[in-house]
Order: structure tokens, then sequence, then C-alpha cells
């Protein structure tokens, strides 16, 4: 498995040219949201947000990736990784589940486009003051009801 | 390394291959297709998760165990024994096990070998559209084995057939039909659109279509019964797919009679619960007039009802069915093979595949999820137990008095509670899911069950009072 | 290192965003603010919201009615003056309404004007927390008001209050309070985050982190756990943002013991299952030396438990606490207010808001959720009254057996039963969602009470075989 992973990881930042520009893999970098579809792993969720409220406002960068640039790029850079190598080996776990990482990455995005919205929820804090999980009443802001 | 990125570029090429794929038609397939090798030529996928409801299972409740014969319910619990004194399923009775062994298991039960049997048995473990079909032909029905079964002739010569196998003497049906359960059953061979196919599932539905019973759950029936009703209805050519992904389970996986005295039928006329099929048995007349039952049990004389895999009933009741989520869609989910998605055609506990089955709606980790069904199958297994003890116990109580000479009319108050008490038990009791297909129904259930038993006991011990224990008419919505 | 400096960036705008934000300061608060009006100064949307706890609502089963007085629940249900006979309960008894009836309502029920009640009574139904620390420094308690109410100061002089002011007489105790629940008794004053204030809560919580149940809806408790222990749990230091959103809620409505024998307490020692209740309170005694009881039941004169309002524990057995929902999330969802979103401090039942407190959760049509509620609670109310008739029944045959004589042997087991059924009845007619909370573990709960009321019918008729009938202790997990 390690081995796997860093076979793949050498792929990437070494010799990947080729492949990473055969996937696609340029459409990490930018914000179109069919660069993400391009992986038909990711079929469902694309669908799910054409329906979705969400879909004038806000694209999958937008929720999913950090809005400060390095921290955007930085967090493309990892997932894009992850996510070449699931797709590459099919060893992912499916459903697809968002990592906690990237759910945390998420959760803070809401907040910066809500950000006056929620000011006052969010003043009163228990012990986890960061986390008030959008996502647990929110979860079909992105792609829908799940079922 | 050179070779990592090569295997890295195939890799997509296949994938973004598989997604335009399409299946190829190397086999003509028709109405008398029965075996499944055929169909498998065009859609191996299926057909190889298909072959796969032959592997041994098991969960802490479901499943039927890794021996060679599946695990023995009356030595689990014998309890049962006391139960079902007096017929068949005090001799044999077993835990179900995977769609592969439906017919042998069948042929190979003591329920079987040492008591005489109907042709009826086969409606439900066997691959029998043709057989029906054609005794249907040879009986007077009309057009040609090659009629789509969905037609006015096909249906006709379906329920012709089924009337007369039913009639036939088991040993004699047997030898007409070849496989368990296959595709011919569920699926159109032209469109492989499912379907339905067993005579007394659309005469039952018809039935229950035709009732008053709420069913949100079944939007197609609620939308027949609002147009001018002159065509009967019809699953195949009314359900929305939806329905159909548990109508196909439906056909089977519900409760019946099937006993000599009447041709097998699932008993919906008033509705899918508990209390309304069992208001429709206490309704029917045997033809020599007497008061339906199936049994008259050996050590109380009470005439009780068996119960049998109410699936569909119980899980009409549950929040699932409610919310839209089909028998297949648990049983059979969806699972990608490469960048296709099929049905997986091993039927089987979702226990044993969680994450195709349970995790596409429910976002949450593996270990959750089971430990909620635990939760959910403990309560109901302590509280199954609880009502079997009460049923035993009102059993033992009847006995005992009748030993003592009670008389007839004594003992029929405490009779009818028996009968009351052990059809609810049995609901439960022969319901696969051990309670999860609708939780707070099957509890309900269970609480009525030890109330009823008790009673009887009550009115034993108590005759003057016992017309206060009588038992009440529950309600039927 | 550029990557730090812009990071850095982002998170200072973000602040200065904060800071705009919508609530202004305009009157200072601290912990003797104990007038709501002062803090709607500061926080208008949510005071006026709380206000509003004082309008008359009904629905099916919730609510107070739209009388002056709250609808009479012994009128609607004569089973329960049997039920509560020799009790206060069997005097006056009413269906619940909003918050800001609740310390009017105890002071005018005859429970409280007819009988002799305690200064403890005060613990859920007053603003108190200033009272109790003002009487906690009048008895020796160190530290001054100002103290934070969570700080060992604070809690002391709360603890020492709570335990004088609990044995004053009640018309004594409620000279010291004048408000129902109020802001301070749930938000710190100085950063408006909820807290706790109720010390029987405080200590119950505290048992039940060191009981071995498990608790894997309550993840601070299982983490503490894990710990060394050294200093006890405490909810404020150590409970998520969840589920201080149920703890606020479950200072007072949770079962409880309040008799003038011992302190109030929360009896959670070694869990929060009705079982495990029961065992604790089986397991207790008296200064007297005698084992634990409500009262002695007038008729029957069994030693028998009364169970209020198991909101807490009832919900701890449910499908939503274990997906992490809290009572908040139901009771007082966010709703929108111009720009701004807010908590509804219109604390009251969600089926008068089914659009803010189920559906973001739940994508289906008000009329849907409504009917799978009303599915759930009618099931629980037909078989909670059948419960009732057996624990009514059961009543009457001992009491029966009383005027013919039988001996207290011959009474025992009949009267241990009765103690069985009455508490398991009772915690599901006590618990105000018509079992919606947790609708499977409610029915098992009913199926039991069934049982044992039964069994004690049983036993009485058939005392030769009262061994068999006798208490079976339910397996505590
Ligand atoms: C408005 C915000 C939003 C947008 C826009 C959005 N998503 Fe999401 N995404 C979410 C949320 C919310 C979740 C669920 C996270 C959770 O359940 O914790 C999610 C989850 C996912 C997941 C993980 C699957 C899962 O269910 O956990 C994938 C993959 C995904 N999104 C891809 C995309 C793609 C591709 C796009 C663009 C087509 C996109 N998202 C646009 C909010 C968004
Ligand atoms: C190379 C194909 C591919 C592309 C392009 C792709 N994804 Fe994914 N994605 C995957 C695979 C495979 C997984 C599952 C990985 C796993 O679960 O470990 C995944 C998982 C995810 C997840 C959930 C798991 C996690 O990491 O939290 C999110 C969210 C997601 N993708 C978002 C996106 C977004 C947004 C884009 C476009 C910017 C995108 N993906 C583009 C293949 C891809
Ligand atoms: C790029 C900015 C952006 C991001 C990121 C974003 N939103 Fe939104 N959202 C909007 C806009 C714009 C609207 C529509 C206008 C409005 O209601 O404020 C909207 C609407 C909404 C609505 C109301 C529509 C509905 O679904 O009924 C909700 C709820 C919501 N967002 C929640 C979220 C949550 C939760 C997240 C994170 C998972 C999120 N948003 C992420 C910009 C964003
Ligand atoms: C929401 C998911 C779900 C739905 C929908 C559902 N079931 Fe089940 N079913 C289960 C679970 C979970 C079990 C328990 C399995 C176990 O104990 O291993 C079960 C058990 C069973 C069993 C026994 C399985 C075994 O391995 O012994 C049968 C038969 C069954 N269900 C048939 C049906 C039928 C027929 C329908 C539709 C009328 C249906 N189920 C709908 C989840 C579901
Ligand atoms: C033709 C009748 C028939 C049909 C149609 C049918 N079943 Fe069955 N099913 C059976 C029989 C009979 C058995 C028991 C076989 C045995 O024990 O030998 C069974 C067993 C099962 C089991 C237990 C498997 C195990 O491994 O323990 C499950 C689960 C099940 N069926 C679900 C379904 C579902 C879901 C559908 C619809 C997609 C369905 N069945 C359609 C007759 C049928
Ligand atoms: C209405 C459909 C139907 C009919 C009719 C039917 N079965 Fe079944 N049978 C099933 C299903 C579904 C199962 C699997 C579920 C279970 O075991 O409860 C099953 C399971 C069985 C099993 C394996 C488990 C056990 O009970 O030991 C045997 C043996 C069996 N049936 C024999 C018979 C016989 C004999 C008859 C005729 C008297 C009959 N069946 C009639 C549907 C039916
Ligand atoms: C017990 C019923 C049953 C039997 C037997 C059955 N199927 Fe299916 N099949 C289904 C159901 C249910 C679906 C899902 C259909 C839908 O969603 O419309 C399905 C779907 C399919 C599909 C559509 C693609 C997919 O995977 O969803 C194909 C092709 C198929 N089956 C082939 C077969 C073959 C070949 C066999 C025999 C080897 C077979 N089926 C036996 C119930 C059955
Ligand atoms: C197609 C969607 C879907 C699938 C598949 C599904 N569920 Fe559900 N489940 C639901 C819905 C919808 C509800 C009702 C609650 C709601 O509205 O959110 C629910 C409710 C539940 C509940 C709470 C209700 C109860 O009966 O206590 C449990 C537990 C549960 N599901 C377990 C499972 C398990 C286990 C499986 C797999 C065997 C499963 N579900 C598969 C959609 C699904
Ligand atoms: C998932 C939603 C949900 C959660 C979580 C929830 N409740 Fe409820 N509650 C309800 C519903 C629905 C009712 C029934 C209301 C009715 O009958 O009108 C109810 C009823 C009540 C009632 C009686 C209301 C009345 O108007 O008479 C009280 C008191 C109550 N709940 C307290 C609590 C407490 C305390 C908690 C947490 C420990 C809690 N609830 C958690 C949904 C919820
Ligand atoms: C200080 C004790 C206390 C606290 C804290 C408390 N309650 Fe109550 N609650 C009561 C009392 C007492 C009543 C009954 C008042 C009456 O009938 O006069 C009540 C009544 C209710 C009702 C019935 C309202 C109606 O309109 O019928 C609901 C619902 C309720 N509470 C929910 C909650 C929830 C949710 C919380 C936490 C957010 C909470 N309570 C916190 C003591 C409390
Ligand atoms: C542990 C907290 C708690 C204690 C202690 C408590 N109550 Fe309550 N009380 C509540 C809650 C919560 C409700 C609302 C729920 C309900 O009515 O079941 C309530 C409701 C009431 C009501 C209105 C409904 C009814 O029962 O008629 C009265 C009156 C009342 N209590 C009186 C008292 C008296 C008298 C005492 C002392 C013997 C007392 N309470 C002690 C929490 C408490
Ligand atoms: C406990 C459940 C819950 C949580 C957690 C939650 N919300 Fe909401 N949210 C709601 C409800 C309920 C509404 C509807 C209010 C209304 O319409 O009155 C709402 C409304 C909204 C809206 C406006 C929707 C509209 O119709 O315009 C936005 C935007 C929003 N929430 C964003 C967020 C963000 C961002 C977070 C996290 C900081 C969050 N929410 C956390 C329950 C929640
Ligand atoms: C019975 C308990 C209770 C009482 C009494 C109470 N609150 Fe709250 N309050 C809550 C809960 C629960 C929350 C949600 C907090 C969270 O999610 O962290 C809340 C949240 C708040 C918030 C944060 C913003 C929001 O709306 O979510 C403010 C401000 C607030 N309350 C003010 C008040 C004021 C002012 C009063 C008195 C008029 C008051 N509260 C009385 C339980 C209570
Ligand atoms: C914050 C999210 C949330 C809120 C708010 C919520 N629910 Fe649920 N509900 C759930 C979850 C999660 C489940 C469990 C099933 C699942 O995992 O999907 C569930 C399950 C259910 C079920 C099926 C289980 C059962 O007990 O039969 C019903 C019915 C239900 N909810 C009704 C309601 C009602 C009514 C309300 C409002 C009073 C409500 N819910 C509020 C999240 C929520
Ligand atoms: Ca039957
Ligand atoms: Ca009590």
């Amino acid at each position: 498995m390690r081995a796997a992973i860093a076979i793949v990881l050498g792929v990437l930042l070494g010799l990947g040219g080729y492949t990473f520009y055969y996937a696609q893999g340029a459409s990490y970098l930018s914000n179109d949201p069919k660069a993400c579809v391009n992986c038909h792993i990711m079929r469902e969720q694309y669908d799910g947000w054409l329906k979705s409220p969400h879909r004038p406002y806000a694209t999958c960068n937008d929720c999913h990736t950090p809005h400060a640039l390095i921290p955007k790029y930085w967090t493309k850079a990892e997932n894009g990784f992850w996510h070449s190598k699931g797709f590459t080996l099919q060893d992912f776990h499916e459903p697809i589940r968002i990592r906690p990482k990237n759910s945390r990455v998420l959760n803070e995005n809401c907040v910066a486009c809500h950000r006056e919205f929620t000011a006052e929820i969010r003043v009163t804090h228990g012990h986890d003051a960061d986390k008030l999980d959008c996502i647990r009443c929110h979860m079909d802001v992105g792609h829908g009801p799940p079922r | 390394l050179a070779f990592g990125v090569l295997l890295l570029k195939e890799n997509i090429a296949a994938r973004k291959e598989e997604a335009r794929h399409h299946v190829f038609k190397i086999v003509d397939l028709g109405e008398q297709s029965v075996d499944p090798a055929d169909w498998g030529r065009n859609y191996p996928r299926q057909y190889d998760s298909y072959r796969r409801t032959s592997e041994l299972t098991s969960t802490k409740y479901g499943g039927g165990g890794s021996d060679t014969l599946a695990t023995d319910k009356l030595k689990e619990d014998p309890r049962l024994v006391t139960i079902f004194r007096g017929y068949a399923f005090a001799v044999d009775y077993r835990l179900r096990r995977g769609h592969a062994y439906m017919l042998s298991d069948q042929r190979d039960t003591k329920r079987v070998t040492q008591h005489a049997q109907t042709g009826a048995c086969l409606h439900c473990h066997a691959a029998n559209t043709v057989a029906y079909r054609k005794v249907g032909l040879a009986n007077g029905a009309t057009g040609t084995l090659n009629d789509p079964l969905v037609s006015s002739h096909g249906y006709a010569q379906l329920q012709k057939g089924f009337e007369k196998v039913g009639a036939m003497p088991y040993s004699n049906a047997v030898a007409l039909v070849e496989h368990p359960v296959t595709c011919l059953d569920c699926h159109d061979p032209d469109s492989t659109q499912l379907r339905v196919t067993r005579p007394a599932f659309l005469n039952g539905i018809r039935k229950l279509a035709e009732s008053t019973a709420p069913l949100p759950h079944l939007p197609s029936i609620e939308k027949w019964r609002k147009g001018d009703r002159r065509e009967p209805y019809d699953p195949n050519r009314l359900a929305t797919r939806q329905e159909m992904r548990s109508f196909a389970c439906a056909q089977c996986h519900v409760e019946y009679y099937c006993g000599p005295k009447m041709t097998l039928f699932y008993p919906w006329d008033r509705g899918l619960k508990v209390e309304q099929i069992e208001a429709h048995y206490n309704s029917l007349k045997f033809p020599d007039g007497r008061r339906f039952f199936d049994w008259v049990h050996a050590d109380s004389g009470a005439e009780v009802l068996k119960a049998q895999h109410p699936e569909f009933e119980l899980w009409s009741q549950g929040i699932h069915a409610r919310s839209g989520v089909s028998c297949a869609d648990c049983h059979m989910p969806y699972k990608r093979e490469g960048a296709i998605k099929v049905s997986d055609h091993w039927v089987r506990s979702p226990l044993l595949n969680v994450a195709n089955s349970c995790q596409t709606c429910h976002r949450m980790p593996e270990e959750e999820i089971t430990a909620r069904v635990a939760i959910i199958q403990e309560r109901n297994h302590a509280l199954l137990l609880r009502a079997e003890e009460a049923t035993v116990a009102l059993i033992r109580a009847i006995a005992e008095a009748r030993k003592n000479g009670a008389t007839e009319e004594a003992l029929r108050s405490a009779r009818e509670l028996q009968r009351r008490a052990q059809w609810r038990v049995d609901f439960i009791n022969a319901e696969n899911s051990m309670g999860f297909h609708a939780p707070q129904e099957a509890a309900r259930i269970l609480g009525e069950a030890i109330d009823d038993a008790r009673q009887g006991q009550i009115a034993l011990l108590q005759p003057r009072a016992s017309s206060a224990a009588q038992p009440k008419p529950t309600s039927v919505k």
C-alpha cells in the first residue's frame, strides 16, 4: 500500500506531466466545475450541484478549497494527489465521503460567504467554538438532498 | 518508474472507455429463456452476482449459517416447538438462505418429505412461468408460448396453469420445473425491464388496490384508485419503477395461504397491517363452511393461524417504505464495476454490504450503522422472546385445563386469545428482519401479543370475569 | 514565509468582519442580572421570542390547551386517577405549557396548595441561581455574588443554597424567587455562552459520567472517561456545544426524586434506561432503612414509583440523539430575522414550527412530516392505553384480594409486579413526546409493562405457581 502510494507520488511529482495533462489535471487549477467531472467518479456530485440552490453563486472550489490564495493551491495539490491516486488504484471507499480535513475547509467557506447572516449564532460558543457545523443542518446545499 | 506513468495513463483511458460502454446482445432472449446462463451471456455482471446467492452467509439474525443444512430454528428456540405443535412447522423449520437454494431446500424439507404438500408450494420456489403457461395452454388457455407474458393471453395462460399446477401433488408438480427464481421471473426478456410474474401476487395486489386501506408508499395504487377503475390494477402497466423495485420481491416475501382447501392467495383484501389481515382471515369461510384457520393446535385445540415471512407487509409500515426506499435499494444495491453501475444480484443481508446499501443514504461510519441495527434487533428479540413465553404459558394453561376436563365453552375465550396472540407473535417471528423493517410497529404487535396471551391465562383462571377478558376487536384503520 | 504572511492577512480581515456584527451592548450584564428584560435590551430578538412562551398552544398531544388552566390529564384519562391513588398526582395533574407559566402553575397546583411541598420544587420552576447563591453565602459558602457561577466559589455557593432552600417549606422558599427560567439560567452573562446551572443536574450528570453505561450520544463523557478522572466531569467545562444544546434542557426535563426524605436528585448512577434507573431506585434505602419508594398505593398497598417527564432519558435512547440532533435543534430552531438568524426562544412543540425545526433536515412536505409523527404517536398512544388498562386491572385485583383477606405474603409478588408495571407505564405516560423521542424503545417499555401487570393478576389467581410469575430481573446493560 505504502509502496503504491510512493510510486504514484513519484509519478505525480516527477514524470507525471503527461498523465497530468491527459487526465486534465490542470483542470484542478481552474474554477470550472466541469474540471471536476472529468472524473466520472464526481458525476453524482456534479449533477447534484447543477440542481442545487448554490449553482448560481458557488462553484466547487468556492466550497471545497480555501479562499486564501496559498492554502487554496496547497489543498488543490493535496486533493489532486489523493483523487488521482484513488482514481487510478480504484481503492477508495465508496460511496465517496468527504475527509474531516476537507470538511473543515468546507465549513469555513460557508461562514466566509454567510458571515454576516450567521454572526449572531456564532457568537455564543461552547467549548468547540469554531465548529458550528453548518452541514449538520444544511447537508443538501451543495448537492441537493443526499437521497 | 516510467512503467508507473504508463500504467496510470492506461488506466485512465480504460475508465474513460468504460463510461461509454453499452450492452452487447450476444444471445436472443425470449419468453422461453428460462436458463439464467443464457441471460448471462448478455449480462455477465448481473449473472455473476446472481450466482453468488449460493454462497453461505450469516449475520447475527440473518442468513442461513455455514452448515450444509440451514440453521434449525426449532433447536435454537424450543418455544417454537410448543407453539407449532400439530403442524408441519414443528417438524422442520430453518433459517432462510440464498436464492440458489430455494428449490432444493423446499424439496428436502421434512415439511415436504414427511407431509403431503401441493404444487402450490412451487409458486415461490422455482422459475415457473413457462411451466405454468404450458399447463395453462394444455388446459384450454388461448394464444401461444411466444405471446409476451404481460398480455391478456400471457396472463390467462399463467393464471390457468397456476391453478392447475397448484392443485397437483407436490411430487408431480416439481417435475415441471428446473431452476430457482430466474431472470425471466423478474425481467421482460425483450427490454430487461422489471416485471412481476407471480399469479398470486398479481391477484393479491389487485385486491389490495380495491381495498380502502391508505397506501401512501404505493403511489401508483393511490392514483389508480382516483381513476375510473374500469381496468383492474396491473402493476406491470401502472407501477412506478421504484415500486417495481419492491414488487419484484413482494412476489414471494409475503404472508400467504397455501393449504389444500383453497387456491394459494395473499390475504390483502383489507390492507397490509397485522390486524387487517387477521380481520380478513376471520371473515373467510372454507368450502365446508367452517371459519378459516391454518391448523388446530395439538395441545390446546385452538384453531390457529400461521404467518409466513411478511417482509413486504412489515416493510410497508416502516419509515423506509414511507420514504420511498425499496427492497432492492438495500438488498440489491448498485455497485460500481469499473465505470458502470449495476444492481448487485447477490441478494442477501444488507449487513454484509453496508457501504453500498446503507451508506449511500446514511452518512456515517459502517460500525455506527451496524450498531444501530443491532440496537433495533436486540430490543425486538428480547420482546419477541417475552411474547413467545407468554404464548407458551397460555398453550400450557389451556392444555392443562383440557386435561382437567374443562368444557369447550370454558375454553372458548382462551382459545380465541391464543389465536390472536399466536398470529401476532408469529407475524414478527416469521418476518425475517428481526424488527428492522419497521421497529415500532413490530414492538407494538408484540406488545399486543403479550396482552392477548396473558389475558387468555387470566380468562381460564377467572371464568366469571371472562367476559371482561373477551378479545377486544382492535380498531382496523 | 510568504505563505504565513498571507494566512495572517486573511485572518485579520476575518476578525474585522466579526467586529461589525450585530450585538450592541446596551446593558452590562452580570451574575446578578436575573431580570430577562435587562438581557432583552442587548438581545431584543431572543427576548421577544422568549416572551412568546406565554402564548397558549396545543397540538394533538402537545401544549397545554387554550383554557386559562392547562388541560386536566385526570379528566382526559380517568385510569390515571386509579393509578395514582394515594398520591398528590391523583388530585391535580395537568398538561405542561409554555415556560412563562412554570412558576405560577406550580404555585397554583393543588399538589402544592393542598399538599405540603418543599422548596426543592423550585429547582426547575424558577430563576433561582441568585437566590441559591445568596442563601449559600448566608450559610457559610465562601466568595461573593460576583464570582462567575462557573467557578469553585460559584459552584459551592449554588450547591449549599440548593440544599438549604430545598429543605425549606415551599411557601418560604417561593418568596425568594420572582421569575420563571431566565437567560441567566442558560447563559453566561459575559459571553452569552450556554451553561448549565441546576445543581441536581450538575450532580446527576457527574454520577452518570462515573457509571459504566455506554453513552455514544454524549461524546464528551466518553472522552472524560478515558482520561485520568482526577477532576469530576463538569459539563460547563467539557461538553461540546452540541451537547450543551441538549443539557440546557436536561437541567429540568428529566426524571427526579424530590420528596421530603432526601435531597432532590437525578437517578442516573447506573445509566439512563428505564431499567437502569429502576435498578438504582431498588438499590436505594431511605434514612430509616426502608427500601426506596415514592408512595404507598392507597388501594393496593404496593410501594410504587413515580416517573416525571423523562424527556432527556427517552431522547437518549432514540435515533435523533444517536445522530447528534439536540433538543434545541427541534425546540429552538434557528429562524431568520431580517439579515440575521437567531435561535427561536419560543420553546414549544416543533409541530407548530415544522418548517424550521424538521424541514432543514427532512426535505419533505410539512403534511408528510406531521403524518409521520401522527403515526408514531397514535401507535404509542394505543399501546399506552393498553398498558394502563392492564395496570388498573392489577390494582383492582390486588385491592379485591386485600378485601378478601389475602395475607401480606400472598400479595407480595403481585405488588412487586405492580411496582414494575407502574414504573414503566408512567415512564412513557409522563414523558411528553407521546413516544416520538424514541418510538421503538417506548413501545418496548410498554410491552414489558403489560407483561408485568398481567403476570401480577395471574400471580394472585394462581398462588401456587407464583414463583414462576416472580418478577424477572431484566438484564441491565
Ligand atoms: C455550496 C457548497 C458546495 C458546492 C458549490 C459544491 N459542494 Fe461538494 N460538498 C458540499 C457539501 C455540503 C458536501 C457534504 C459534506 C458533508 O457531508 O460533510 C459536499 C461533498 C462533496 C463530495 C464528497 C462526497 C460526500 O458526499 O461526502 C464531493 C466528491 C464533492 N462535494 C464534489 C463537488 C464537486 C465536484 C462540485 C462542483 C460540481 C462541488 N462539490 C460543489 C458543498 C458544496
Ligand atoms: C482525477 C480524477 C478526479 C478529479 C479531476 C477530481 N476528483 Fe475529487 N475525487 C476523486 C476520487 C477518486 C475521490 C475519492 C478519493 C477518496 O475517497 O480517497 C475523490 C474525492 C473527492 C472528495 C471527497 C474526499 C475528500 O478528499 O475529502 C471531494 C470533496 C472531491 N473529490 C472534490 C473534488 C473537486 C472540488 C474537484 C475539482 C476541483 C475534484 N474533486 C476533481 C477523483 C477526482
Ligand atoms: C461563494 C460564496 C458561498 C459559499 C462558499 C456558500 N454559499 Fe451559501 N449562498 C451563497 C449565496 C450568494 C446564496 C444566495 C443568497 C443568500 O441567501 O444569501 C446562498 C444561499 C444559501 C442558503 C439558502 C438557500 C437554500 O439552500 O435554501 C443556505 C442555507 C446556504 N447558502 C448555506 C451555505 C452553506 C451551509 C455553505 C457551506 C457548505 C454555503 N452556503 C457556502 C453563497 C455562498
Ligand atoms: C432500509 C433497508 C432495507 C429495506 C428497504 C428492506 N430491507 Fe430487508 N433487511 C434489511 C436489514 C438491515 C435486514 C437484517 C439483516 C440481518 O439481520 O442480517 C433485512 C432482512 C431481510 C431478510 C432476511 C435476510 C437474511 O439474510 O436472512 C429478508 C428476506 C428481507 N430483509 C427482505 C426484504 C424485502 C422483501 C423488502 C421489501 C419489501 C426489504 N427487505 C426491504 C434492510 C432492508
Ligand atoms: C420466486 C420467489 C422469490 C422472489 C421473487 C424473491 N425471493 Fe427472496 N427468497 C425466496 C426464497 C424461497 C428464499 C429462501 C431460500 C432458501 O432458504 O432456500 C429467499 C431468500 C431471500 C433472502 C435470504 C438470503 C440469505 O442469504 O439468507 C433474502 C435477503 C431475499 N430472499 C430477498 C429478496 C429480495 C430483495 C427480492 C427481490 C429483489 C427477492 N428476495 C425476491 C423467494 C423469492
Ligand atoms: C408466497 C410465497 C411462498 C410460498 C407459497 C411458499 N414459500 Fe417457502 N419460502 C418463501 C420465502 C420468501 C422464503 C424465505 C423466507 C423465510 O424462510 O422465511 C421461503 C422459505 C422456505 C423454506 C426454507 C426455510 C424454512 O422455512 O425452513 C422452506 C423449506 C420452504 N419455504 C418450503 C415451502 C413449502 C413446503 C411451501 C408450500 C407449503 C412453501 N414453501 C410455499 C416463499 C414461499
Ligand atoms: C428476484 C428478482 C430478480 C432476478 C431473479 C433477476 N433480477 Fe435483474 N434486476 C432486478 C432488479 C430489482 C433490478 C433493478 C431494476 C431497476 O432498478 O429498474 C434488476 C436489474 C437488472 C438489469 C439492469 C441493470 C442493473 O444492473 O441495474 C439487468 C441487465 C439485469 N437485472 C439482469 C438480470 C439477469 C441476467 C438475471 C439472471 C441471471 C437477473 N437479472 C435476475 C431483479 C432481479
Ligand atoms: C435510499 C435511501 C436509504 C437507504 C438505502 C437506507 N436508508 Fe435508512 N433511512 C432512510 C430514510 C429516508 C430514513 C427516514 C429518516 C429520514 O427521513 O431522514 C431512514 C431511517 C433509518 C433509520 C432510523 C429509523 C429507524 O427505523 O429507527 C435507521 C436505523 C436506518 N435508516 C438504517 C438503515 C440501514 C441499516 C440501511 C441499510 C441496510 C439503510 N438505512 C438504508 C433512507 C435510506
Ligand atoms: C428530532 C426532534 C426532537 C428532538 C431532538 C427533541 N424533541 Fe422534544 N418533541 C419533538 C416532537 C415532534 C414532540 C411532540 C410534539 C407534539 O406532540 O406536539 C416533542 C415533544 C416534547 C415535549 C412536549 C411538548 C409539548 O408541547 O407539550 C417536551 C417537553 C420535549 N419534547 C422536550 C424535549 C427535550 C428536553 C429534548 C432533548 C432531551 C427533546 N425534546 C428533543 C421533537 C424533538
Ligand atoms: C428551569 C427548568 C427548565 C429548563 C431549563 C427547561 N425547561 Fe422546558 N419546561 C419546564 C417546565 C417547568 C415546564 C412546564 C411549564 C408549565 O406547564 O407551567 C416546561 C415546558 C416545556 C415545554 C412545553 C411547552 C408548551 O408550549 O407546551 C417544552 C416544549 C419545553 N419545556 C422544552 C424545553 C427545552 C427544549 C428546553 C431547553 C432549551 C427547556 N425546556 C428547558 C422547565 C424547564
Ligand atoms: C427536575 C425538575 C423538576 C422538579 C424538581 C419539579 N418539576 Fe415540575 N415540572 C418540570 C418540568 C420539566 C415540567 C414540564 C413537563 C411536564 O409537565 O411533564 C413540570 C411541570 C409541572 C407542572 C405542570 C404540569 C402538571 O404536572 O400539572 C406542575 C404543576 C409542577 N411541575 C409542579 C411541581 C411540583 C409541585 C414540584 C415539587 C414536588 C415540581 N414540579 C418539581 C420539572 C420539575
Ligand atoms: C441547528 C441547525 C442549523 C445549523 C447548525 C445551521 N443552520 Fe443555517 N438555518 C437553519 C434553519 C432552520 C434556517 C431557516 C431559517 C428561516 O428561514 O427562518 C437556516 C437558514 C440559513 C440561511 C438562510 C436560508 C434562506 O432561506 O435564506 C443560511 C444562508 C444559513 N442558514 C447558513 C448557515 C451557516 C453558514 C451555518 C454555519 C455557520 C448554519 N447555517 C448552521 C438551521 C441551521
Ligand atoms: C432554557 C434555556 C435558555 C434560556 C432560558 C434562554 N436561552 Fe438563549 N439560547 C439557548 C440555547 C440552547 C441557545 C443556542 C446556543 C448555541 O447553539 O450555542 C441560545 C442562544 C442564545 C443566543 C445566541 C444567538 C442565537 O440566537 O442563537 C443569545 C444572544 C441568547 N440565547 C439570548 C438569550 C436571552 C436574551 C434570553 C432571555 C431573554 C435567553 N437567551 C434565554 C437557551 C436558552
Ligand atoms: C438536525 C437534523 C434533524 C432534525 C432537525 C430533525 N431530524 Fe428527524 N432525523 C434525523 C436523522 C439523522 C434521523 C435518523 C435517520 C438517518 O440517519 O437518516 C432522523 C430520523 C427521523 C425519523 C425516523 C425515525 C423514527 O423515529 O421513526 C422521523 C419520523 C423523524 N426523523 C422526524 C423528525 C421530525 C418530526 C422532526 C422535527 C420535529 C425532525 N425529525 C427533526 C435528523 C433530524
Ligand atoms: Ca399464512
Ligand atoms: Ca420520580
